[in-house]
């Protein structure tokens, strides 16, 4: 940064920008931070960007303070204009308490590099054995999971033999063959469920009502009875159609 | 104890620190030329019997953990876990066949077993290698252990439910078995 | 001193090999559930005064070399990294004011934080993301780990060096909080 042939006394990229700088040139007031003078400072800032300037290219940010400043001073040496808000008395207020605070913060910070450090001034055992924790799984069953898994595998593997029981049914095939046999033997109206074999019980009575409804159906379609029903759920009456009778 | 001297005191911090163990010359060296052999007598008498010693090995001498508190350094952490139901079928058909082999096992469960299964019973302490068949390529057979016995309760595998008292317990009902084989699909899966 | 108990023995045989510190909890649980905290304070006692000591940092514990040793050992020891003046006041800012927001820190310091300098501290270890700001744009909280605290010595946060006298002259307070009490302040003293 020195290597410019111009003379060159402030060397901006010392700076971490305007308040570090600002901060830098209120500590040469040789004052306690709370006393210090704004005007003094803003001289200083000042007269250092006009330094600057000839040299090197200024920061933007360094422009805006300066130009912030220049503001701020002539707020403070021309009377007082109440309408102006905020106050220019308020901005350097506001100017001192940011430096107070960055201040502040840059001594607690060199409090904290310079306490006793791990590493530096404190040092850990250099050779630990460490510590491990070994997780060991503690594996669980019960009794009867054992025996129930067995008798899952069992029940899988062992042979398997399908017997389907005999189902008390009459096929559609007897029934026809039995309704179209008894249906002639009939002169008259009868209800279907006297087409059922007399030991017809239970499911197998139930199968023969069935099959025997569809033979009559059947029938019916082939023109060789005619059915007869009242009203739904009423008895069903079928009857032989007699050749030449209608 | 009497409070130590500025030498103990170096010693023990330089040998704290240290990464390696030191001889008493290079802790001598290092503290400028002092003598430390009485420090490092001191410091032995200090840590003797805490959870701390110094000891010389050789001709180096470093801390360590006391000997008798080792066993803290590497601790084992019990964790409960389940078997999973591959590992459970496992078991079951080496109790009820042993000794078997894998190719056994396999025959009977009707589902490949993966290696990590038979680890894990293993590891459990529920089976043990019990020689080999001597039929081509000697595989390995497998049986059960006292500690099978001891966790499950038993006092000898003829404790074990036969077919017949399983039947009757409706563990054999193949009312199940659509719904079970579709578990053990799934923990097929998982091995 | 009398010797030493099988707990104090067992703590102290723990925490020296340990590669890390250990709150009084992990050091229980290591030990399978022992009351450790009388074992600590007595260990604390016996090492005080000696080359190495105790000590707690936030709750975790550790053995270290005393700090008035550190001249001897400095020299066979690396410098640790050394922080730049914007990682250590970004890292002071975010001591004292803990949880901040990147933009509280840049308004301290009234210039933009690189983001390396943040990245160098979270490398460390010694800051943590730490939530979110419930404002608009829900900006980044940063504060202290536990092994800010261990690295620079401190118990506690408490233990910041002037953090009394920094908050007691409102310092840590933002500018328009400080502000606001100051035309408080005026505005009474006018009456």
């Amino acid at each position: 940064m020195t290597d410019t042939p111009e003379t060159l006394t402030l060397d901006i990229e010392g700076w971490e920008g305007p308040l570090d700088l600002l901060l830098a040139l209120a500590r040469n007031q040789k004052v306690d931070l709370k006393q210090i003078s704004i005007l003094a400072l803003v001289d200083q800032y000042l007269r250092f960007v006009e330094d600057a300037k000839a040299t090197l290219e200024l920061a933007a940010d360094y422009l805006v303070m300066a130009a912030w400043l220049a503001y701020l001073k002539s707020a403070l040496l021309l009377p007082r204009d109440p309408e102006i808000e905020p106050s220019p008395e308020e901005l350097a207020l506001r100017l001192h308490l940011r430096l107070e605070r960055l201040s502040a913060m840059r001594e607690a910070g060199a409090r904290l590099v310079s306490r006793d450090r791990v590493g530096r001034d404190v040092f850990l055992r250099g050779a630990p054995e460490g510590l491990r924790t070994m997780r060991k799984a503690l594996w669980q069953a019960e009794i009867y999971d054992l025996i129930s898994a067995y008798g899952v595998i069992t029940a899988r593997t062992r042979p398997v033999m399908h017997i389907v029981a005999q189902r008390p049914v009459m096929t559609l095939e007897a029934a026809l063959a039995r309704v179209s046999r008894l249906v002639g033997a009939q002169i008259d109206w009868s209800v279907i469920e006297t087409f059922l074999p007399d030991d017809a019980n239970g499911l197998f009575r139930k199968s023969a009502l069935a099959s025997s409804f569809l033979a009559a159906l059947e029938l019916a379609k082939q023109g060789k009875v005619e059915l007869r029903q009242q009203s739904p759920f009423a008895p069903l009456y079928i009857r032989a159609i007699v050749a030449g009778a209608a | 104890m009497t409070p130590p001297d500025a030498t103990v005191r170096a010693v023990e911090a330089v040998l704290f620190a240290a990464t390696e163990p030191m001889t008493a010359d290079a802790i001598r060296t290092h503290l400028g030329g002092v003598e430390v052999k009485p420090a490092l007598a001191r410091l032995q008498a200090d840590y003797a019997g805490r959870g701390i010693e110094l000891v010389r090995r050789g001709d180096r001498w470093h801390f360590q953990t006391a000997s008798d508190m080792a066993h803290l350094l590497r601790r084992t952490h019990e964790e409960p876990r389940k078997l999973s139901r591959a590992g459970i079928e496992t078991l079951a058909i080496i109790a009820y066949h042993e000794p078997a082999t894998r190719a056994e096992i396999e025959a009977i469960r009707g589902v490949q077993i993966s290696k990590g299964t038979l680890d894990v019973l293993m590891e459990a302490g529920w089976i043990r290698p019990a020689g080999r068949r001597e039929v081509p390529g000697r595989p390995l057979l497998y049986a059960t252990t006292a500690e099978f016995l001891a966790h499950f309760g038993l006092a000898s595998r003829r404790d074990l439910p036969g077919l017949e008292d399983l039947k009757a317990a409706g563990l054999l009902d193949p009312i199940d078995l659509a719904f079970e084989t579709m578990e053990v699909a799934n923990a097929y899966d998982e091995d």
